[in-house]
Order: structure tokens, then C-alpha cells, then sequence
């Protein structure tokens, strides 16, 4: 595995570059962590600046927040008084991470079985249907998505629970379905291009000429090719839906942690948002590594010990 | 040696290059009319149906706040809840986001796919470092970026397509490099560098075209995610400034009161609706066309 | 065709499973002794250390865990707690308060008045750094404390005896009582502070001496208290737990409320207040509160630099009516003043044409737009900046169109992010009229009317008037209630008279509340403690 | 003679971009039993789609008569039942094998499935049947063969496999596609041998397409030629290179080069073979015919015996010539 451990050692500058460039981004954006409307006076607002180390140069807050970081403590959060980074990401990740890799799951598995039937059933009803669902679910955000699915299952069917979280599992599905929706959209247009593509190949109608069963030339011959391209789509994508997304936290109250990218920085909580970018710059280099490396386990020709390289 | 008689071409049709034979042929699907027919139409009402209506997008009629549509009161689609006309500002909108939705994406398709073609192509060590600082790019906290756009360089329309452009072009430069590495096996590539083509030519004239394929079709895809985010930017100052409006921020207040006023939500969301499903044909057309030689 | 339906069926079959066996692991802690108290609080409190939380969230979870010397009773006014009685010297400069005998904390050991002087202290503390610590100003030494000057000890604040307090200030402040029913004075246990450090608020860590007791705490998922059995007036506490739970999205806590997963939702967002108001107006609570919405002109710009007849025109252009009704849905009052007239024992100054209707006040509009040197044909040039916000849009753009009616004025809106919009105004960069809120934290005209000192921080306006700053100081100088309410209305209709401000209307509360509670009763101060509330006996 | 396949007014029409094609026009062919038959024709010609489209492998818009193989007909059997047949009585063998083999699956697998999709053996017979097959096909060291990806064996050794593949399950017909077209000649003689020996220890009935007439004379009993979708001569192979009887026949054995000539003998056949999206009246190969009449465009030749054993079609030969 010389491969994937040459990149994991590559990870550390590469870490080291991300929070840097994020320090140098963020505290060169107006405002402050204390600016208020209800403004304290300026001896007040010098306390606050000296208990969060505000007033030291920049340089050297850099250096005592990079001193920190590898002692793992990712520093106290400017808005939430009383947890620091660490245990607001500690506490908040296992559900974001829990709800985004089901919806993952589930796309794969509803968007690799419709995409595939589409392809096979290419122009015909299905197909058209499939290809106008994932039209529309491609046009529709999910800040209406969610809303609506609230809307219809909870108030109107009531069914579901409208939010919240640790009461009953069902307020695991809402959630889910609406992150799902898109990346369904996404990796059933993906699935069916390819697997049109791979259809038309030799070894697929050779296949069929040895009177192999639809089911297994779909599901054993044709489907590793079509994968390819869903896995390049797959890395970055995974890493931002494990990271949370902040609509679907706020719509359905959950208690992830995909609010802290967008409200740390509306905040300006520094260390909040760069926990954030090491946590989201983690899940980017390792599921960018991982989809990789299924890349070249899909693709017997493509061996990257060989090659090198990206 | 007996020079060996060449036969005269049977069909009478002039050299037909391979772009206008895809062309006819893309023309001549009936979805793809059909969908060019609507597209244009709505972008002539959008961007000269505003006489249809009697009223200006930013009036206020203070007794019809919230009001749903209704023909005799003249406000085709209703009002929004500072009074002011919907079906004009549904306009107004569609005409802001098609040119964000095609010149953001664009702007990223553009950036993308030349850089996606380099790393590709050159592979190895240069390919390592590009793909590397595109997983640096993805980890930047987006909403910085887009607050110092602002505050530095003001407000104009223009920084939208720049902001909008600058996050959707990494996930455009990784696709794209996929494709650059297979292709840059292929036969004529390296036909092509045997007779000492430079490499950025080879790049654009032999790898860019043939990786068109996927790219169009990603950028159907991308093209309405691209007209939402405006909404977020609008959210945070940058985007499109009041009186003046977009289909994602009319979505987006639409949204809101799904309940009590559906009506603010469903012309806009429609909207969006027809303009992505158009798009999204003449993307998958296009792609059919060119590059899908095989029988239909 | 049945290819299809043979492998989606599975593929159904497999996510449903998935889903189930993940959720179940998730151990559903189901609270089913006792009927909780669910309300819907429309944050994540950014702290429950009674010194260091600064939003309305955090202070509705402080008050139910901490009681300080005095608090407010379901009306909102003054009343008894640890204290139960206390006196003021003649020169209105020192206070003494004796508290209740046997009081204790969650943990059994006694709340003594040290605890009282070590609260005080940290809240002017630099160190601990507290954003409420300008309200403990009126007390001795603690300006120089607060700028590290002298040491916390120094503060005028002393324990006579184990039960006896000693307050003293530098100049007579009446409203210092609201002041210290609020969190900045409420005591904390020391031990367990310095047991614990900053993990002392931590559920199994934390001793509190209110009605409530900290069970559970997950950040954005919810907090648990449960009644305390240490606490002296526990036998008026009705409601064994309430569970606070943060609702970010306003929509979302409606539909709770609506679909009976909520008991309480503060907050009904203005958008759906029609609808509410329809299907749910027994359950739905509003009353004016101490906040007021306003618009603020920066007096240096060239604009308005000395033209008070410009700044009164537009004061007058606008249909507070039709804002309250059309655009605010009859959240807020009309307002003409900047102090509410339902503060306590004030009577805000009169102002002209106050009861006149619209038409007459754009008549003067008019006419002070044309003394001002302007005209219909040379339209004026505005420009209105408020921060990212559905409601701020909303109002911004209806002032916009009323001023463009009444002087055919172009005026520009510029929406910006919060931190932005608030940088901007504080490095005076060229923002003419821009969007203000501001709630006042105790019953007091005080609260409204300080901020326009010069010296004052929150004066984002940038009003300096000696004979304004003068007039404050001399009503802080006045011991009668009365008198210093006469001094402080001169003070506003000198305010109202430079017109650096426009008000626009008094914010209302707008509260659902399940019709299977009693005790809540709307009040000035929005505050409901749980411990007024009860659950009707269910027959 | 007992027949394999025999096929009757065969149509196959393709809806494409520009319009219908038919690249079979009311095709007659006899394939007898338990011998090789050659078949003939320029690319194009509509050879190959013949026997796809019979099979239910080819992407025609529309196929229509009937084709009796093995006492049943084709084209009236649904896909389930057409998918039956095919590798168990019928199997293909295509040109290219390195497109044939999945790239991504190794070889064992793929042998192991054409085993089990039609026998049912358990996993250790098939492994032990697939060893047998590979040393059949001349395969040394099956054991590492089968654990080899496609793209880490050569070109003769992948057709070996399919070949292998095609006769696992004793079909009762192999159609053989240009087997060896994309092989080089060392290679292409052992695989025909390959063929041949099948041909003779199982009595499988073979179909050979190929467009070299050497292949032809070397190992078939039979040939037909093929032009623009129809059969235009069928004959025993004996006597076809001694006595071609259609035109066009005889210009392909013109066009064949030979080691002793020289270049100025060489005789391509003038034009193009005609583009089937239209209704040809008469005889298709008139434009390019030496011998054309003025009949030959008007009215269509039909297939008659001009000699014992040959049939052709053809105005040169009016009915009853023979």
C-alpha cells in the first residue's frame, strides 16, 4: 500500500496549507467576534479581545492556535461559551457523519439500481420518468425540499416527527430522504451515461451471446465500469455530505455539525469554523484517497503503484 | 504504379464536418425542438414580456400585500409580501439567473476544464500537485471568500458570475482530469506528439473536444445548482441587490411561507423547473449528438 | 418490466433495513415519567454561566437554574427571591439586602452573601471578561475595575454577615433592583468553580440554586432541567421538567408546536403570523415588550448634516400604520418616541401630530422636505443599509416606496452580512439611514435614553448634545422616581427634536403557548420562568 | 440433407439517424448440419447482422420471417427462451477477442460463468471441466491461465479462451464471426486448425463468416456468397473455386491477389456496394456488374440451381437452364 501511504504522509503539509490559508481568509474579513449591535464599551471590549488573545499579533496567534491544534485541543469557541471546538465537533459529528453516510448509502443504492434501469430501458417510460424525477429533484434545492417533505409527511400525514433528535428513530428519515434526494439525482444521471456506454461495448454483447442472465451481465459484467465515473463523483461529494449540511440541521433541528461551517463564519468564530475546515479538509483528502483507490481496485489496467501520481 | 480509379462520392452532400452533421442531426430530434421552441420563448417574455403586464417590478400596492393571482387585479401570479407585482419579478428573476445560471457555469467550465485537461494530460508529478491544490480549494471555507469579494470589490453583477464560478470549477477540473487520463492513452495522442504537436496544442485541439461529452453533461446538471447558490450569495450581501431579484432569491423567500402563500414559491420554482428540463434536453441532445455515433 | 420491479423492490427492501438497524442502535431515551415541558427556545444558548450569557435564549435557561436577590414575578415586576427584604440609605447610595434563612444549593450547601460578592465581583472581572459587565457600572469601582485599574476586590459590594449584603453605588440608581433580578447578579458556587473551572456548567458537574435543576445537555439537541428539591419555594413549582429544545429554523418550531411535539414557540416568525393568528389566535400570545425597531441617520453624513428639517421630513413621510399592519402584521406599535410609553412610571414627551392621521403628517413631510431646499424635480439620493434578514428586507423596502411616493426620492437598499453592517457603521463609513433594534434590559427609561450620551459606545448615531448630556446626568443625580422621569422626557424631546433618529415601531411578543398550560402570562419584559407555569389538571 | 438453420425470407431493418436501413432483404439460407459452411461478402454485405439478429443480439429495429433451428423457429421465441439457446445450443466466437473478454474480470470467471449459466455442476466440477476445456484448446498451465486478467495474454491465446468458451456446452451450431481476421497469420492457422479438430470430434455444425476466401477453400464444405443482403451464389466448395457462376462471385476471386502476379493483374471491383436505405430495384450488383442487361435492372434474379450443388442468383442463368 506504498501508494496510499505516500499520500497519507502527503496529508500533513497539505493540512498545515489549508489552515493557514483558511487564518490568513478569515481574519482578513471585517468584523469581529464581539461586534454587536448592542455595542460594549471599548474597556470591555478590551477584556474580551485579551481573554480570547485577540490582541496579540496575528502572527503569534497563528503559531499558539497551530501549537494547539497539535495538542489536539482545536480551542475555545467565540460564540459557545461554555464547550470548546473540540467537544462541539466531538459531540456534533457522530451525527452529521451518521445521517450523511446513510443518505450516501442510500443514493448509491436507489440511484445505482434506477440509473442502471434506465440505461437499460433507454427512451422508454421508465426511462423518461427517471430521466424527468431526477430533471426536477436537480432543480430544486434543498431548502425546499425539505420544508416540503416536513410539510407532507409530518403535518400533513404525520407520519414523521416535524424535527428533533434522540427521541424515536423515525426522526432519522426526513432527514436522510431530503440529503438524499440530490445525490440521487446526481449518481442516477451519472450511472445511466455510463452504463449506455458500457452496453454498447463488445464483451457486454459477447456476454449476452453466451446466454448469461440479464441480471448477471447487469450486475457483474456491466456495472464495474459504470461505477468509474460515480466514484470520482463520490469523493468530494461524500466529504461535504458527511460534514453536514446546515439546511437540512436547521430545517429538521438536528444536532450535527453542519451549521458550524456557515454560522462560525457568520459569527466570525474563528476557531469554530477552522475546527471545521480541519475536520472537512480530513474527510476531503482521506475520501478523495478512498475513492481513488476503488478507482484502481475497479480498474485492473489503472494500477497507481505503478504509475504514481495522482 | 496504375493510380487506382477513385470512385465519385455517391450521395450528393457536400464534406460535411463532423460539428454540422451533429448539428442537423441534434436539430432534428423532436424533444430537442420542443425544448428550444419554450427556452426561447421564455427568455423573450422575460426579457421583453414586460409590457404584457400594466405595472413596473418594484411598485408597491400597498392594498394587495400577499395577494394570490388573480387576472382581474392584473397581477398574474399574485404579489409578494411587500405588495409588489410577482409575475414581473418572476421575470425579472428568470432574466438574472439564466445569464448567471450560463456565464457562472461558463466561467467554471472554462477554468475547469483547462485546468482538469492540463493535470490529465501532463500527469505525474504536475498532475499530483493540481489535484492536490484543488483539494486544498475545496476545503476553503467558501462564505470568507465570497464576504471579501464584496466588501473589496463592491457589489457589481459581474463578481457574481466570478464567486459562483470560482467553487463550482473544482469539481469540473476533477471530472475532466478523469477523462484527460484516459484519453491521453488513445491512439491519435500519441500519433499526435510522435510528429512533435507542442503539448498545449495537443491539449486543445485533440483532448479538450473529446472530453466535451461528460463536461456537457455535467454542466446541465450544474447549472441549476449554480442559480440556488446565487441565493446564498444574495443571502450574504453579495448577490443580486434589492429592487432587483433572481429566481433563487425568490425561491428562497418562497420557501419560507410554503404554507400560507404556496403561490410565491410555485411560479419561481416553476420557472426554474422549465428553464432546467430545457436545458437539461439540449445538454443531453448535444451530448448524443456528437459523440454517440451508435445506432439509435 | 418485471426486471425492474424485482430489483427496485429489493433495493427498497435493503435501504429500509439499513435505516431501522442504524436508527434503532440509537438508543431512544424515552422520557415518559411525567408529563416534560417541551419549549421550543430558538437557539442554542451561547452560555448558561449567569456572568457570561448574552442572548435572550440563554437567559431563559439562566433564570430557571439561578435566582438572584430579586426577581420578576409572571407579571414581570419586581418581587422577593434570596432576598427577602431590603432597605436604601437617604442619600439613595447604599443598599442592604438580608436574605431568606436556610436557602441552599442543588448540591445542600448554604447560599450564603459571600456567594452574592464573588458573583458580583466576576461579573466586572476582566479575566472572566463578561458582556453584560456594563450593567454593574452604577456600582462603586467598577468602571476601574473593568479597565483593570483596581482589583475585583475593590468593588462596593460587601457580606456583612452570612446573611446581609451591602451594595453600594456611586450616584443613586433607582433602576439598579431590575438590574440585579438579571443573570449578571445571580450567585455561583464558588467550590464548584474552581473545583471544575470552565466544565462546571457541565451536567453531574454543575450546583445551581433556582427552581431547576441541570439533568442532560446535548449542544443543538436539547437541555433538561428537573425540579430541585433543594430549592426554597419548591413547593410552588408545579412543572417537574422542562426541556428546552433549539430551534433554529422559526418554521420549524411552529409546525412542532402545531403537530403537539412542542408545548411553548417564542418567536412566530412574521411571515406565517397571519396563518397562526387564523387557526391558532387562543394559543397565540402577543404583547408589547421592551424593544423598539428604528432607523438610525449617521448626523455627520453631508446629507443630513445640520438639516434636522430633512431628517423630521422623512420622520413624518412614513404610514406607521400601514407598516405595522401590512408589513409587520401587527407585531409592533406604532412608535413616535424612542422610550415605549409603557415603561414604568415615564411619560415619553408629546410629539406633534403624534395622533394625526397619515395624511396630515405627509403634509408636514412635504412641507419641511421643501424648507429642507429640496423639490420633486431634483429627487434626493438615499441610501437605506440593513443586515441580512427577511423582516429587515421586508421593512426596508416598504420605507423605500413610501418615500418615494411621498418625495419621489431614489433611494438604494444595501443588504449586508451582519458583521459587516455592524463594522461598517462603527468605522462611520458612508452609511446614511441604516436599521436598528434595540430591547431594553430592565423596566427603565435609562435603558433607552443612555445610549444617545456622547460618550456612550451604542451611540452609532454619533449625537453629541452637551445640554442632552447634562440633562442625563442631572436626572442620575435625582433620588425622587418622578422627578428624574420629568428631567429624562426634557432629555428625549431634545433627542426627538434633532431627530437623529426615526422610530418606527415598539416590537411585540409573539409567543404560541399549548392551551394545556397555565400560568403564562405575557409581560413587558417577555419573561416566563417555568417555575409560574403549570400543566392544567387534566380531567 | 438435414438442416442446422434453415432461413426464409429473412428481413432485418435498422431505424437510425438518417433514416430506416435494411441491411437483409428477404433472405433464403440452408445451413446443413454437422458441416462447415463458408459465408462470403464484402463488409457490409449483411453477414453478420444475419446471424445477430436471428439470435436476438443485434440492435434491428425490426426482424421479420422465420428461421427453423433445431425444430423450432427463432424469431417466434420470447428473450427469455432465446436467451436459453444461446451458449447452450448455439455459441458465437467473435473477431476481436481482446474487445470480446470483460477487462475487468479474470479469465477463470468468465469461463466458470458460461459453465454454470447452462450446467448444473458444482463449483469444483466446473473448475475441473474449465482445466479440461483450456488443455482442449492447446491452453498449457490452465491453473495460472484462468487467475490471468484478458489484457495480460495475447492476442491467440484470448481467441483460444473463447473459443474454449464456445464449445463448453456442445452446442449444436457455432457461428464463427471472422475468427481470425484480427490475428496475425501464424496465429490464424492454428486457430482454424482449432476449429477444424472441434468440428471433427464433436460433429458441430459450423458457420464460418469471413470475407477471405483462403479461410474458405482451407476448411468449409459449403459457401455462399452474400451482396447487399442476399445470398447471390451457394455452392460445394469443390466446386465453387473450379466454376463460380455469379459475376460477382467471380470478381471476388478476381480481386483476391496471388503470390505469383504481378501488380497490373490486380482488378478491384469498380463502385461501391449500394447504401440500403431505399428499395433497390432489380439486381443490386447491376452498376458494378461486367455482364449487365437491361433485365438486370428491372427485374429482381431469384435463386435457382444452375448446376448440381450450385444455386445462384442470377439473369445470366434464366430459369430452367440448368
Amino acid at each position: 500500500m506504498t501508494y496510499a501511504f505516500k499520500r497519507l504522509i502527503g496529508a500533513v503539509p497539505l493540512l498545515l496549507i489549508i489552515i493557514t490559508l483558511a487564518f490568513i481568509l478569515m481574519r482578513s474579513v471585517p468584523g469581529g467576534p464581539f461586534d454587536q449591535d448592542r455595542n460594549v464599551p471599548p474597556e470591555i471590549e478590551a477584556n474580551l479581545k485579551a481573554a480570547y488573545h485577540l490582541d496579540k499579533p496575528l502572527y503569534v496567534q497563528y503559531l499558539n492556535y497551530l501549537g494547539g491544534v497539535i495538542r489536539g485541543d482545536l480551542g475555545p469557541s467565540f460564540k459557545y461559551h461554555d464547550y470548546s471546538v473540540s467537544q462541539l465537533i466531538k459531540k456534533g459529528a457522530p451525527v452529521s457523519l451518521r445521517i450523511g453516510g446513510l443518505a450516501v448509502l442510500v443514493a448509491l443504492i436507489l440511484g445505482i439500481s434506477l440509473g442502471a434501469m434506465a440505461a437499460i430501458y433507454k427512451s422508454r417510460l421508465f426511462d423518461n420518468i427517471v430521466m424527468g424525477m431526477t430533471m426536477l429533484f436537480l432543480a430544486m434545492p434543498s431548502f425546499v425540499i425539505a420544508p416540503a417533505l416536513s410539510l407532507l409527511f409530518a403535518v400533513v400525514l404525520k407520519w414523521l416527527p416535524v424535527g428533533g433528535w434522540g427521541d424515536t428513530p423515525k426522526q432519522y428519515f426526513l432527514p436522510i430522504i431530503s440529503l438524499a434526494i440530490p445525490q440521487i439525482a446526481y449518481i442516477t444521471r451519472l450511472v445511466r451515461g455510463a452504463m449506455l456506454e458500457v452496453l454498447q461495448s463488445r464483451y457486454i454483447l459477447f456476454a449476452k451471446a453466451r446466454g448469461l442472465k440479464a441480471a448477471r451481465i447487469i450486475w457483474v459484467h456491466a456495472i464495474r465500469p459504470t461505477m468509474l465515473p460515480v466514484v470520482s463523483y463520490l469523493g468530494p461529494a461524500t466529504a461535504s455530505i458527511l460534514s453536514g449540511s446546515i439546511v437540512i440541521e436547521q430545517i429538521f433541528s438536528i444536532p450535527g455539525i453542519g451549521r458550524y461551517f456557515i454560522q462560525g463564519g457568520l459569527n466570525r468564530d474563528y476557531t469554530l469554523v477552522l475546527g471545521m475546515v480541519i475536520f472537512f479538509g480530513v474527510l476531503i483528502i482521506l475520501s478523495n484517497l478512498l475513492m481513488d483507490l476503488i478507482y484502481s481496485g475497479l480498474n485492473p489496467r489503472v494500477d497507481y503503484e505503478r504509475r504514481g501520481g495522482g | 504504379m496504375k493510380d487506382i480509379p477513385l470512385s465519385a462520392p455517391t450521395s450528393a452532400s457536400a464534406s460535411v464536418s463532423l460539428w454540422q452533421l451533429s448539428l442537423r442531426r441534434f436539430i432534428k430530434k423532436p424533444s430537442v425542438m420542443i425544448s428550444i421552441v419554450v427556452l426561447g420563448l421564455l427568455v423573450f417574455i422575460a426579457f421583453f414580456g414586460v409590457t404584457i403586464s400594466a405595472y413596473h417590478f418594484d411598485d408597491v400596492f400597498w392594498d394587495a400585500i400577499t395577494i394570490g393571482p388573480s387576472f382581474e387585479k392584473g397581477h398574474f401570479f399574485g404579489t409578494d409580501n411587500n405588495g409588489r407585482d410577482l409575475f414581473l419579478r418572476v421575470l425579472m428573476g428568470a432574466r438574472i439567473s439564466i445569464l448567471i445560471g450560463i456565464f457562472a457555469s461558463a466561467v467554471s467550465v472554462f477554468i475547469g476544464v483547462s485546468y482538469g485537461a492540463i493535470a490529465g494530460y501532463f500527469g505525474g508529478r504536475v498532475d499530483g500537485i493540481m489535484m492536490r491544490i484543488v483539494d486544498i480549494l475545496y476545503a476553503m471555507p467558501f462564505i470568507f471568500f465570497v464576504i471579501l469579494l464584496m466588501v473589496f470589490m463592491g457589489k457589481s453583477i459581474y463578481l457574481i458570475f466570478f464567486a459562483l464560478g470560482a467553487v463550482e470549477w473544482l469539481t469540473i477540473a476533477r471530472i475532466v482530469r478523469g477523462q484527460a487520463l484516459t484519453i491521453k492513452q488513445k491512439d491519435y495522442i500519441t500519433a499526435a506528439r510522435s510528429i512533435g504537436v507542442p503539448p498545449f496544442t495537443i491539449i486543445r485541439r485533440h483532448i479538450i473536444p473529446n472530453l466535451l461529452g461528460p463536461v456537457i453533461v455535467y454542466m446541465t446538471m450544474t447549472i441549476p445548482q449554480t442559480i440556488i447558490l446565487e441565493s446564498f450569495l444574495s443571502f450574504l450581501g453579495l448577490g443580486v441587490q434589492e429592487p432587483m431579484t433572481s429566481l433563487g432569491v425568490l425561491i428562497s423567500d418562497g420557501s419560507q411561507q410554503l404554507t400560507e402563500a404556496p403561490w410565491l414559491l410555485l411560479f419561481p420554482a416553476g420557472t426554474l423547473c422549465i428553464i432546467v428540463i430545457c436545458l437539461n434536453i439540449l445538454g443531453e441532445g448535444l451530448r448524443d449528438a456528437l459523440f454517440d455515433q451508435h445506432l439509435k | 418490466m418485471c426486471i425492474i420491479l424485482k430489483h427496485l423492490k429489493v433495493m427498497f427492501v435493503l435501504a429500509f433495513v439499513f435505516l431501522c438497524l442504524s436508527s434503532i442502535s440509537h438508543a431512544a431515551e424515552s422520557q415518559n415519567q411525567g408529563r416534560v415541558l417541551r419549549i421550543s427556545n430558538d437557539s442554542e444558548p451561547v452560555s448558561i454561566d449567569p456572568q457570561l450569557c448574552n442572548t435572550v435564549e440563554s437567559y431563559r435557561i439562566v433564570r430557571d437554574l439561578f435566582e438572584g436577590l430579586v426577581c420578576e414575578n409572571a407579571e414581570g415586576e419586581i418581587c422577593p427571591a434570596a432576598a427577602t427584604s431590603w432597605t436604601l440609605s437617604p442619600d439613595g447610595k447604599v443598599y442592604t439586602f438580608t436574605l431568606r434563612d436556610n436557602l441552599k444549593w442543588s448540591n445542600g450547601d448554604p447560599v450564603v452573601a459571600e456567594d452574592f460578592v464573588y458573583a458580583l465581583r466576576r461579573g466586572v472581572d476582566p479575566k472572566i471578561a463578561s458582556q453584560q459587565s456594563y450593567l454593574l457600572l452604577p456600582i462603586i469601582n467598577a468602571q476601574d475595575i473593568i479597565k483593570n485599574a483596581r482589583r475585583p476586590e475593590e468593588l462596593g459590594v460587601r457580606a456583612i454577615s452570612a446573611n446581609t449584603l451591602e451594595i453600594r453605588v456611586t450616584n443613586p440608581t433607582p433602576y439598579l433592583i431590575d438590574i440585579l433580578a438579571g443573570p449578571i447578579a445571580m450567585p455561583v458556587p464558588k467550590a464548584v468553580i474552581e473545583k471544575f473551572g470552565k466544565e462546571w456548567l457541565k451536567s453531574g458537574n454543575i450546583v445551581s440554586n433556582g427552581p431547576y435543576v441541570m439533568e442532560t445537555w446535548v449542544p443543538h439537541e436539547r437541555i433538561v432541567l428537573k425540579k430541585s428539591q433543594s430549592y426554597w419555594d419548591r413547593d410552588n413549582v408545579n412543572i417537574e421538567k422542562v426541556c428546552f429544545i433549539p430551534n433554529e429554523f422559526h418554521t420549524t418550531a411552529v409546525r412542532q408546536f402545531v403537530a403537539g411535539e412542542v408545548d411553548i414557540a417564542f418567536a412566530v416568525p412574521i411571515n406565517q403570523f397571519k396563518a397562526v393568528a387564523k387557526q391558532y389566535s387562543e394559543a397565540l400570545f402577543t404583547h408589547p415588550h421592551l424593544a423598539i425597531y428604528f432607523f438610525g441617520i449617521n448626523i455627520d453624513h453631508p446629507t443630513f448634516k445640520d438639516n434636522p428639517k430633512l431628517r423630521r421630513a422623512l420622520y413624518y413621510a412614513i404610514d406607521r400604520k400601514v407598516l405595522c399592519e401590512k408589513i409587520v402584521l401587527g407585531n409592533g406599535e406604532p412608535a413616535y418616541t424612542f422610550t415605549p410609553p409603557f415603561v414604568k412610571g415615564y411619560q415619553p414627551p408629546k410629539v406633534q401630530l403624534a395622533d394625526e392621521p397619515y395624511e396630515k403628517q405627509l403634509k408636514l413631510a412635504r412641507q419641511l422636505f421643501a424648507d429642507a431646499g429640496y423639490s420633486f424635480e431634483k429627487p434626493i439620493e438615499l441610501t437605506i443599509s440593513f443586515n441580512t434578514g427577511e423582516d429587515h428586507k421586508k421593512i426596508a423596502i416598504a420605507v423605500a416606496a413610501m418615500w418615494k411616493k411621498a418625495f419621489n426620492a431614489n433611494v438604494t437598499l444595501r443588504n449586508e452580512e451582519w458583521k459587516v453592517f455592524i463594522s461598517n457603521l462603527k468605522s462611520d463609513v458612508t452609511s446614511e439611514i441604516f436599521r436598528m433594534g434595540w430591547v431594553a434590559n430592565y423596566n427603565s427609561p435609562h435603558a433607552f435614553l443612555d445610549i444617545f450620551a456622547s460618550d456612550d459606545s451604542s451611540n452609532m448615531v454619533r449625537y453629541s448634545d452637551k445640554i442632552y448630556d447634562g440633562l442625563l446626568k442631572q436626572a442620575g443625580d435625582i433620588l425622587d422616581i418622578n422627578e428624574r422621569h420629568r428631567v429624562l422626557s426634557l432629555a428625549e424631546e431634545r433627542l426627538l427634536y434633532a431627530q437623529p433618529i426615526i422610530p418606527l415601531f415598539f416590537m411585540k411578543s409573539r409567543d404560541l403557548v399549548s392551551k394545556d398550560i397555565e400560568g403564562f402570562k405575557p409581560n413587558i419584559l417577555n419573561r416566563h420562568p417555568t417555575k409560574y407555569l403549570r400543566f392544567k389538571a387534566t380531567t | 440433407m438435414e438442416s442446422i438453420l434453415n432461413i426464409q425470407d429473412l428481413n432485418v431493418h435498422f431505424r437510425t439517424t438518417n433514416g430506416q436501413i435494411q441491411a437483409v432483404r428477404r433472405l433464403n439460407l440452408f445451413i446443413p448440419k454437422n458441416k462447415i459452411t463458408g459465408v462470403v461478402g464484402e463488409s457490409g454485405s449483411g453477414k453478420t447482422q444475419t446471424f445477430l439478429s436471428l439470435f436476438g443480439l443485434s440492435q434491428a429495429s425490426q426482424v421479420s420471417g422465420k428461421a427453423e433451428f433445431n425444430g423450432v423457429d427463432l424469431l417466434s421465441l420470447s428473450k427469455s427462451e432465446l436467451n436459453k439457446i444461446r451458449g447452450r445450443d448455439i455459441s458465437f466466437v467473435f473477431q476481436d477477442p481482446m474487445s470480446a473478454l470483460n477487462p475487468y474480470m479474470n479469465v477463470g470467471a468468465q469461463i466458470l460463468e458460461t459453465i454454470l449459466a447452462h450446467q448444473s455442476l458444482s463449483k469444483p466440477q466446473a473448475v475441473h471441466l474449465a482445466e479440461e476445456l483450456l488443455l482442449s484448446v492447446k491452453m498449457n498451465d490452465p491453473r495460472a491461465v484462468m487467475k490471468k486478467y484478458p489484457h495480460q495474454l495475447s492476442g491467440g491465446q484470448q481467441q483460444r479462451i473463447i473459443v474454449a468458451m464456445a464449445i463448453v456446452n456442445e452446442p449444436k451450431l457455432i457461428i464463427a464471426d471472422e475468427p481470425t481476421t484480427a490475428l496475425d497469420v501464424s496465429i490464424q492457422a492454428e486457430i482454424l486448425e482449432l476449429i477444424q479438430d472441434i468440428h471433427k470430434s464433436h460433429s458441430t455444425s459450423i458457420v464460418l463468416i469471413t470475407h477471405d476466401l483462403g479461410v474458405v477453400a482451407q476448411l468449409c464444405d459449403y459457401v455462399t456468397v452474400m451482396y447487399a443482403g442476399q445470398i447471390v451464389e451457394q455452392s460445394i466448395t469443390s466446386q465453387f473455386f473450379s466454376n463460380l457462376k455469379h459475376p460477382y462471385s467471380q470478381a471476388l476471386m478476381a480481386s483476391v491477389p496471388k503470390f505469383d502476379m504481378n501488380q497490373d493483374d490486380l482488378f478491384p471491383i469498380p463502385g461501391q456496394p449500394p447504401v440500403l436505405d431505399h428499395e433497390i430495384k432489380g439486381c443490386p450488383f447491376a452498376p458494378r456488374c461486367p455482364h449487365v442487361m437491361a433485365v438486370c435492372t428491372v427485374k429482381e434474379p431469384s435463386m435457382i440451381s444452375v448446376a448440381p450443388n450450385i444455386m445462384a442468383a442470377c439473369h445470366l442463368y434464366p430459369q430452367g437452364a440448368s
